[in-house]
Parts: structure tokens; sequence; C-alpha cells
């Protein structure tokens, strides 16, 4: 999009109610806000000192009437946008329940994501468009949300304990994915995206998934036999990096600067240990160049990819 | 009579910005209460708190709850509510210019509170001999008989604080009703009396509700 | 006409001397005179001087959160230094600067003036508050200087209980030891309204300034203790591992939610109350016109103070909250905005057939109404569920706050601040000046935070210091905003500290105002009053009740009169 | 004030100290000898029990001028607001 932004993208069903309640405020408050500031400024006129408006007592009637008039037109003002918002919250309440449901686990400071048939994915939420889609959400430390301003969606992410939400999608594309409550370290970078598909793209990629699953499974094979296992191991005999959970975090390198744990940086690391190693560990990692070809590298980036992080939560 | 002279030797109860002493009383009545209000609110939300906790687990709370005893938690009551007795009494001495007997109570008073406060060493003792104190070596488990034991910990924690300043400012005009350096019409002794009470109060409350209805 | 549009050049020899016996004088004890003052209007000047310190540090952190937010990419700071700079922003900001804001440093300095009393009730418990204030303030300074705390100012469990690794537990501490100052101060002012109150001051006899005050200090006293015991909860958890709202073992981290908020919303009010007090005064002081609607007016104060305590759960929408409870708190949010809305109308009708002038407490007071109506309509957004859904946690909350925090409080306290300060001081400041501040003020906090709203709407999430960049053109046109208005904050300081040693004497009354504390000397006596005042007049007596205000002043010479011996108010109706 | 030494009206006081360690025994033998709804019940019937002798037999709120009953009862009714919203919620979670 070019330009300045007003309004974010309308993406879900979620999206054209509340804008409507939305513009709808803003009206009524344009309204009565230009009521108020015209009023002061043509009473700050017609009434400056020494001016040759007509003064006098006030009548009676404004003093009465108006007082009771107009506080009983805010209070019905306010009470229909408490209906309107209300049913609409109501309205938004359940999903159907032929809802796809997709398990949201939230950490510092990533997002898991996990399909009904087992497919994962971190910080990346695929969905197919048209389909409502119930989002079944925990938190393995403290309190995250999850909100995807194109469809008017967040809910706040409970440690132990599991919270809903759910949206049903109008648009593909690609829709930034925020955490909203403060997380800690870096709450800023705990950010992913929601890639909306259409139906048959959304099959062909869940497919696609299971086949790089296969392809984390030759990476296994290959860790093994390569003897990446030998160090990379916790409570190994070496002090090395563990590998579960790492990709997609940020991790501090031997410069103090940070890094992103993707599919380069775990390229980097295997063909040049020794030119950015992360820190607290000594370089003593050999370099792999050579030995492994870039198709290996990609079934071992997959199989990193696929590790859970070892954690104590159940 | 000695108590004549006490009066007489006293300073006048007299303080800025007040003119006349009725008026004065009423205010630091008045003061003493709004703070009271402020501490109703105090222990009230902590008992929200334990309500709310209870509530979503009472089976784990009624678990944790068997493990007080409330063979000292009956005992310290008796001590409490005896402690506002003598207290009462002191301060209706004082306003029949009794001074020696307001004296007196009020050194039972505190020595009624120190009572109060050994029995809760002693008990606390006991919990921690029995690791009732929430963390790694807890007896009872990784659920919410710790959110209970939390609540004990804090809730008697937060009282025995407010008792132990009630302590000394039962002591404070002990010394200054038996020395004669304050007039027995000072408001302080009713405003000190009505804080011990409301500390009295909390305990009420939470000998029942802790001890005993959370047992289910 | 007023006094008070003296020039800048007008520079007058100092001299204290033609103040016979005013508060300010030395008494001969040095600084511990000050230090240990029961004055109350002293003890004012104590916490004006704390907060306004409090104010530049908490400022200092703005700053280097706007200019962070330049870029979406977050040069200056690292994600630890961002979470700790809008942390100490939060914490600082609004307990040791906007709770004491107004009823500390005029609540203080007037409460006992207005309704002609020598002082407050307490006045040792007085000084107590304050040094309760400053030591609860210098223990988030140094929670500051050792590191610092990241927890946000809301210190949400289990974040702050068992992830942080900061200071939270002293800062915990220094917000409660201020809880308590706030308490007692609460407590003083209770008392003081119902037993000093001067002989015909009767209870709809009281400025509404007063009536905000007294409010105010209800809500300090019954809301503090919960946020006493909430943080103490937290801290017991950080020291003794007591884990209360530990979710992991059978806790609920949305009990502390809920006792926060049962705290911190009514804390606005405590914020916003005596602000809308302060404006009352001025309003209808320059408008020569009684406030209208004043029983009403004093109804809406209670009503606020009141419902402001069963809204909290607003705060709450996406929290895991129960959709029923969620329907409730919106009702209840959306009845609180009435009495704020009557409260908007009243001052706008006060002004109809006024003698209108536009000083600068009078530019600072219409810039208030028209922030807090923004503030205010705003809220109805917050409170309508799905909107909230939208826009919790992200800078359009941000806005909305500081439309009603800032905008309005802030605004307000400025506008006492030209408004009482010939009374305070003695002292006339620069007109053109001041009235130049309070226009740059109301356009560089437009220019500041309006922007914030659309970013809000767009998603973009507080407490974040990298951001995607569709939404850095909003982000560098509020950083612009703050350096306008960080510059109209800034002058005040400047023109105010040099009228304390240039400034023309000021006469006891320069606005020909009501209201009893312009029935004594500027600066005022030791203890006030030379003689306590007999009310017998109704409150704003600008004109009288059937006839139209003029244009000259009445009564005339009232001030000079009082500047000598307070003459017994009232008796000249008409 | 005289110096004069007057009576000390103490039976009212004594009473409500007896009515206060009755309480405190049925409460310790509700803990021990009674069990579900009586136990809840009574503790909960008794705490309140307690609480009223206690204001009126020994602080005396019922002499109190009205300004001040209005105080005490204020906090009641602060401390009523914030568990009936608290529990509002917390009853009727779905899940």
């Amino acid at each position: 999009m070019n330009g300045i932004p007003l309004l974010p993208q309308s993406a879900s069903t979620f999206a054209p109610p509340t804008d409507a309640l939305y513009f709808t405020l803003v009206a009524v408050s344009g309204v009565i806000a230009f009521l108020v500031f015209a009023l002061i400024v043509i009473f700050s006129v017609r009434y400056r000192r020494g001016s040759p408006a007509p003064r006098g007592a006030l009548p009676p009637f404004i003093q009465h009437e108006f007082e009771i008039g107009w506080t009983i037109a805010t209070l019905f003002a306010f009470l229909m946008f408490f209906w309107w918002a209300g049913a609409n919250q109501i309205y938004q309440l359940l999903p159907p329940s032929n809802a796809m449901e997709i398990h949201v686990v939230a950490k510092q400071w990533m997002w898991k994501i996990q399909h009904s048939n087992g497919v994962r994915e971190i910080n990346v939420l695929h969905a197919p468009v048209d389909e409502p889609i119930r989002l079944d959400m925990t938190s393995q430390d403290v309190i995250h949300s999850f909100a995807v301003p194109a469809f008017r969606i967040k809910q706040d992410i409970l440690p132990g304990r599991y919270v809903e939400s759910w949206f049903r999608a109008t648009k593909s594309g690609s829709f930034r994915l925020y955490c909203t409550q403060f997380c800690g370290t870096a709450h800023s970078s705990m950010v992913g995206s929601v890639v909306i598909m259409s139906k048959p793209d959304f099959a062909a990629w869940l497919a696609g998934q299971r086949a790089a699953g296969d392809l984390a499974g030759q990476g296994r094979t290959l860790f093994a036999s390569l003897g990446c296992a030998g160090c990379h191991t916790p409570g190994g005999p070496i002090h090395a990096p563990d590998l579960a959970g790492l990709f997609g975090r940020k991790v501090p390198l031997a410069d103090g600067t940070f890094r992103l744990v993707d599919d380069a940086y775990i390229r980097d690391c295997i063909l040049h240990p020794h030119s950015n190693p992360p820190a607290g560990f000594d370089p003593i990692m050999p370099s792999f160049k050579g030995e492994v070809d870039d198709g290996q590298i990609l079934a071992l980036t997959a199989y990193i990819r696929s590790l859970a992080p070892r954690t104590g939560a159940r | 009579m000695a108590e004549a002279a006490l009066a007489s030797r006293t300073p006048n109860a007299l303080r800025e910005p007040w003119s006349q002493l009725s008026r004065q009383r009423e205010a630091a009545t008045l003061g003493m209460w709004l703070f009271l209000m402020s501490e109703m609110l105090f222990f009230g939300a902590l008992f929200m708190a334990f309500s709310f906790s209870r509530a979503l687990d009472p089976a784990a709370f009624a678990e944790a709850a068997r493990h007080a005893e409330i063979a000292y938690g009956a005992a310290n009551t008796a001590v409490l509510v005896t402690s506002s007795l003598t207290i009462t009494i002191a301060v209706r001495a004082a306003d029949a210019a009794r001074g020696k007997l307001a004296a007196r109570l009020l050194a039972a008073t505190a020595t009624l509170g120190v009572a109060f406060l050994v029995i809760k060493g002693f008990e606390y003792r006991d919990d921690l001999r029995h690791h009732l104190f929430p963390g790694h070596d807890f007896a009872l488990g990784r659920n919410a008989t710790q959110i209970f034991w939390a609540f004990y910990w804090a809730m008697t924690g937060v009282h025995a604080i407010h008792l132990t300043v009630g302590v000394v400012l039962v002591l404070r005009l002990f010394w200054l009703v038996r020395r004669g350096r304050m007039s027995l019409a000072s408001p302080q002794l009713e405003v000190t009396s009505l804080y011990w009470h409301l500390v009295d109060a909390f305990w009420i409350v939470l000998f029942p509700t802790l001890y005993v209805a959370a047992r289910g | 006409m007023t006094d008070a549009a003296a020039p800048i050049d007008h520079a007058e020899p100092r001299s204290r001397s033609v103040i016979a016996g005013s508060y300010l004088d030395s008494e001969g004890g040095g600084l511990s005179e000050w230090l240990l003052t029961t004055d109350h209007k002293r003890i004012a000047l104590l916490y004006a001087v704390m907060i306004t310190a409090f104010f530049f540090i908490g400022g200092a952190a703005a700053t280097l959160m706007r200019l962070e937010l330049v870029s979406p990419a977050g040069h200056f700071l690292t994600d630890d230094e961002y979470n700790r700079v809008f942390t100490l922003h939060g914490i600082i900001m609004v307990w040791f600067f906007l709770v004491p804001l107004i009823p500390a440093t005029f609540g203080n300095f007037f409460l006992p003036l207005m309704i002609g009393a020598p002082d407050v009730a307490f006045p040792k418990l007085n000084l107590m508050s304050w040094y309760l204030t400053l030591i609860g303030g210098l223990c988030v300074l140094a929670a500051l200087l050792m590191g610092g705390v990241d927890t946000g100012w809301t210190f949400y469990p289990p974040y702050s209980t068992a992830f942080s690794n900061s200071n939270v537990a002293l800062a915990v501490l220094g917000v409660i030891i201020a809880g308590f100052g706030t308490i007692a101060t609460g407590v003083n002012f209770v008392a003081t309204t119902h037993t000093l109150r001067a002989p015909g001051m009767t209870w709809f006899r009281l400025p509404l300034f007063v009536w905000t005050v007294y409010a105010t200090s209800l809500v300090m006293i019954l809301a503090t203790p919960v946020l006493a015991i909430t943080l103490m909860l937290v801290a017991a958890d950080r020291l003794f591992g007591l884990p209360v709202f530990d979710g992991f073992r059978g806790g609920d981290p949305l009990l502390f939610q809920h006792l926060f908020w049962f705290y911190s919303h009514p804390a606005v009010y405590i914020m916003i109350l005596p602000a809308m007090g302060v404006v009352t005064e001025i309003i209808t002081c320059f408008a020569r016109r009684r406030v209208f609607g004043y029983a009403m007016m004093v109804y809406a104060v209670l009503a606020i103070a009141i419902i402001g305590f069963a809204v909290w759960g607003h705060h709450m929408f996406v929290s895991g909250q129960s959709v029923f409870a969620n329907l409730v708190f919106s009702f209840l949010s959306f009845i609180v905005a009435v009495p704020s809305a009557i409260k908007v109308f009243n001052w706008t009708a006060t002004l109809y057939r006024g003698q209108i002038t536009f000083e600068a407490p009078m530019l600072y007071a219409l810039g208030f109404v028209g922030l807090f109506t923004i503030g205010g309509l705003t809220g109805l957004f917050l409170a309508s569920v799905p909107i909230d859904i939208q826009v919790t946690g992200t800078y359009f909350v941000v806005a909305h706050f500081h439309y009603v925090m800032v905008g309005g409080a802030v605004s307000a306290y400025f506008a006492g601040l030209h408004f009482w300060w010939p009374k305070i001081t003695g002292r006339l400041y620069s007109e053109a000046w001041a009235r130049f501040a309070a226009v740059l003020m109301f356009f560089g906090f437009n220019f500041t935070f309006f922007p914030q709203f659309i970013l809000g709407y767009l998603g973009m999430p507080r407490r974040y210091h990298t951001y995607p960049a569709e939404f850095q053109p909003w982000n560098v046109m509020s950083s612009t905003g703050a350096v306008v208005l960080a510059a109209a904050y800034a002058l005040p300081l400047f023109y105010l500290v040099w009228s304390c040693f240039y400034g023309k004497i000021s006469p006891a009354d320069p606005w020909h105002a009501k209201g009893l504390e312009w029935r004594t000397s500027s600066p005022p006596p030791k203890r006030n009053f030379l003689r306590t005042p007999v009310v017998t007049e109704e409150p704003y007596d600008y004109h009288d009740p059937g006839a139209a205000p003029q244009a000259e002043a009445r009564p005339v010479d009232a001030a000079r009169l009082a500047a000598v011996a307070p003459r017994p108010i009232g008796g000249a109706h008409g | 004030m005289t110096a004069k030494a007057q009576r000390v009206a103490w039976l009212g006081p004594i009473l409500a100290w007896v009515v206060l360690l009755f309480a405190t025994a049925a409460v310790a033998w509700l803990g021990v000898g009674a069990s579900g709804g009586l136990r809840f019940g009574g503790a909960l019937a008794l705490a309140a029990l307690m609480l009223g002798t206690l204001a009126f037999g020994l602080v005396g709120v019922g002499r109190n001028p009205a300004l001040l009953r209005l105080v005490a009862g204020a906090a009641f009714l602060f401390l009523a607001l914030m568990f009936f919203l608290s529990f509002a919620d917390l009853m009727t979670r779905l899940r």
C-alpha cells in the first residue's frame, strides 16, 4: 500500500461490522465534539467582555429542561451504543461448530502453530479463506496476546489455561500477527504473519508440509551420520548450543548483536562456524564446507526447524 | 487522689489547628474511621482474592486447609478478643479520668498482643517443620494447595505486621499515660483503640474462613 | 480590567517586605523550617517542587521513547533499554506525578483557604504524606539506578513475579509507600472538609474545586489500599516465593488484573476529578458567570467517583474475562460517561451570556475542555467491546489516556498554576508568554497524540520499539509534535521562575474572583485569615441570580479591603 | 474535663467478650467436629456474628454519629461491589 495508511486492511467477517460501529462512533463523536467546540467559539466571540450582545438572566427552561434534556439524550445515545456493541459482541462470540481447529502455543518470544494433522510451523499461521478457524491457545510462560488487526481479533493467552478465538478470513494474503500483551525483552519481535490461501492452495501447502516433514526425517539421519549429535545434545560432554526450539528465535552473538535463527543463519553456521559464533560458546565447531551439499543443508535445516523446544511445561 | 494530681499535671491535649477539644476529637475519630475504611478495603481485597482463588479449586483448598492448626488459631482468637476487651475498658477508664486503671489495662492489652505473636511464632515453626511454605520442598504437591498456603502466609503475615504496629502504639500510650505525659482527654486513646479493634476484626474473619470454612 | 497584563520588562525591585506576615516569610530556620513545616501551603509547595522534578524525569523518558519511535528499526535503544524506559515513564508519571498532581498541590494549598480554615485537620500527617511520597519516589529512582524495571507500570504477573529480571520488588515497594502517603492525604482532606468549614460555609456553598477534591479523597481512601495489598502480593511472590497468581499452580493471573484495575481505573478519576474542579473555578471566573447547574455538577462529581469503581473490567475485555462480565462492564462504562458529558455541557453553558476574557488560565481551561472532550469521547470506543478488541493494547489506548490524563489533568494543572500563581507567590507573570505557552501546548498536544489514534486502529501495538515501516509517517508526526509539546511544557518553568524575582507585585485578588482564597492577602498569611471568615453568599456570586453579569467586576474594592484585614464575606448582595 | 473519678461501664464489653469466646469455641468445634455445608456456612455465619459483636459490643458502632456509621457502611458497599463484579467474571467463564 502506498501513501499514509488510515485504516487497517479488512480481511475477516468481523471487519465490516466492527468498522461500521467504529465509523458511526467516529461520526457521532465528531458531531458532539464539533458542537462543543463550535459553541465554545461562538460564545467566546459573542459574549467577550464588553461586547454589545444582549445578556440577562438565563431563562428558566434553559436552567432545567436543558440540563435534564441533554442528560437523558446522552444516556439514551450511550445505551444505544451499548446495545449495538453488545449485540455485535454476542454475535461474534461462538465459532461455528464445524470450525477448523488450529492450536497456538505462545512463548517468549515466538508463536508455535500446530495444525490438526500434526503439521507445525513457527511465527506463521497458514489457513484457508472463507472457512471458520478456531484457535485453541495457551501460553508456556507469561501472558501473551494474539492480535491480527486485519481480522479485528485479539485475545490474551494465559499460562495454565486454554483460551480460544476464531475468525473467518475473507481475503487471501499475508496479514500481520502481533503479540499485544507486554511479555518481556523481545516483545517487539514477537510478531508473525497469518497467511490466508485459497482452499486448493491450502490443501496443497498442507500436503507439501508433510513432505517437508519427510525432509526433516532425512535431516535427522544426516544429523546422526555427520556426528552433529555428538556435541549438540544437552548434557553432552561438549558445551554446544541446544538446537531444540532454536529455529525462529533471536540469539545473541559473540559480537553483541542479535541474529534471527533462520535458514540462512543455519546454513552460515554449518559452512562458516567461526565467522560469528553465538555468544557464550567456544568456536570449536568444525566447518562442514565441502562435506554437505545444498540438499543436505535443506534437510538438516528442516530437521532443526522441526525440533520442539525442550521445556518442563506440559 | 493520685489520679486527680495526675490529671492536673498532664499537658493540654489541644493541637493545631483546633480551637476546641471537642472538634478536635471529632476530627480525630472521623480521620481514624476513614483510615479504618481504607484498611477494610485493604483486608477486604485480600479476602476477595482468597475467595476467588478458592472458587477456582475448592478441593485443593480443602485439602490444604486441613493442615492448618485449629488449636493455635482458636487460642489466638481467644487472646485477641480478650485484648479488645481490655482496650475497650481502658478507653472507658480514661474517659472516667481513672488514669491508673487505664494504664494497667493498656499494659494488659499490649501483653496480650505480644502473647498472640508468640503463639503465632510457635505455629509458624510447626508449619515450617511440616514443609507448608510454598516452594520446592512443599509437602502437598504442585497445585492449588500452594495457593492456599501462599494466602495463609500472606494474610497471617500482614495481620502480624498490623498487630506489631498496634502493640507499639499501645505501649507508647501506656508510657505516656503512666508518666502523665498525655491528657486523658486526648483523642489518641480512642483512635488507637479503634485501630486495635480493626486488627482484631481482621483476625476474627480470618480464623473462621482460613482455618475452618476453607476445609469445605 | 485585570492587572494581569504585566509586560515582561516591567520589573520591580524585589520587595517581599511589602507583604506583611506571609507564609513565605522566613522564620530564621533555613531549609529545615521548610522540610519540617506543617503549614499546608508550604507542604503544597514541597509537593510542587517534587512533582516538577518527577515530571521532568518522566518527560525525559518520554522523549527517549519518541526519539526511538522515529524509525521503524529503533536504532537508539535495545529491547531491554526501551522496556525499562517506558516502565519508568509509566510508574513515575502515574504515581509520582499525576496522582499527587492537583490534589497534593492545589488541594493542599487551597482546600483550607477555600473553606475558610487555618490549616488541614492533621498538619503533621500532611507532612508525613509528603515524606512517604518522596521516599516512595526515591525507591523507584533507586530501582532505576540499579538497572531499572521492565514490567510496564501495570506489573502484570506472571511476568512481574516469575520472569522479569529486574528490580520489581523495590519499585513495587516504592509505589506501596507512596500509596500510604496518598491514603493519608485523602483522610486529611475528607476530615478537613467535614470539620473545618468556616461558619456559614454549608455543603452547597462549597466551591466545586472543594467538592472534587473531596470526592477524589474518597477515591484515594477506598482504592489505594487495594493497590497496596495487590502489589504486596506481587512482592511476596518475588521475595518469598508465595505464588498467589501463578496459573501453573492453580492461581489466576486475571485475579491480579481485577484487583489492580479496581484501583487503577478509579485512579484515573483521582487525576481527572480535581482537574475538573480547577477548570470550573476558572471558567466561571473569566466568564463572570455563575456556574451553570451547580447542584448537577456536584452530583456528577459524586456519581463519577462512585460509578468509577464499577467499570474496571473494560481494561480486561480481551484478557480471558467472561463474556458476561464483558457485557456488564461495557454497560457500566457507558453509564459512567454520562456525568462526564454533563460536565462538558455545563462548562459550555457557563460561557453563555457571560462577560468573557481570555487570560492565560482561561486559555488553558478552554484547552482542557477541548482535549477532555476528545479523551472522553474516545472512551466510548473503548467501552464498546468489538472496537476495544481491535484497539486495546495499541496506540489508540495510549492516545486516549494521554488525552484524559495529560491533555486533561496536566492542562488543568497549568490552568490552575496560572490562575493561582499570584495568590501563591504574590507575583504576576508575563501574560503574553503565558498565553503563547497555553496555545502552544494545545496544538503540540494534538499534534503529538492525535496521530496515535489512527496508529491504534491500524493495529500498532504499544510497548513496541520496532514496528512495520508503514506506521512510520504517523510516528514521525507524533514525535515532531512531542518536540513542540516539550517546548510548551518547558516555557512556564522560565517565565514563572522569572516572575518570582521580577514579576509585578500582585494584589490580593487580581482576577476579581469569588471564593475565600481571594479574600486574604497574596501570598496569604501563615494562618490564612486574620479573622475567621463568615460566609453568607452563594458560591460564584459573580452576578445577581436574576440579572446579567456586568462588564465591570463587582464589588470593586473588595480585594484591597481584604488584603488589609479580611472582612466578613457577604452582606453585599447587589 | 474534671479529674473526678467516675464509674467505668464494663458490663456491656464483658458480655460481648463472653459471646466472642463462645463463638470462638464454636468455630473451633466446626473445624474438627462438623463437615460440608454446616462447617462452611456455620463458620462464615459465626464470623459475621463475631464481627457484629465486636463492632456493636466493644467498638460501640451503635452509639456513633451517623457520619461514622456511613463511613463504615461505605467500606462494605465498595467491598460488595468488588466481590460481586469479580465473581461475575469467575462464575460465568465458559471453561
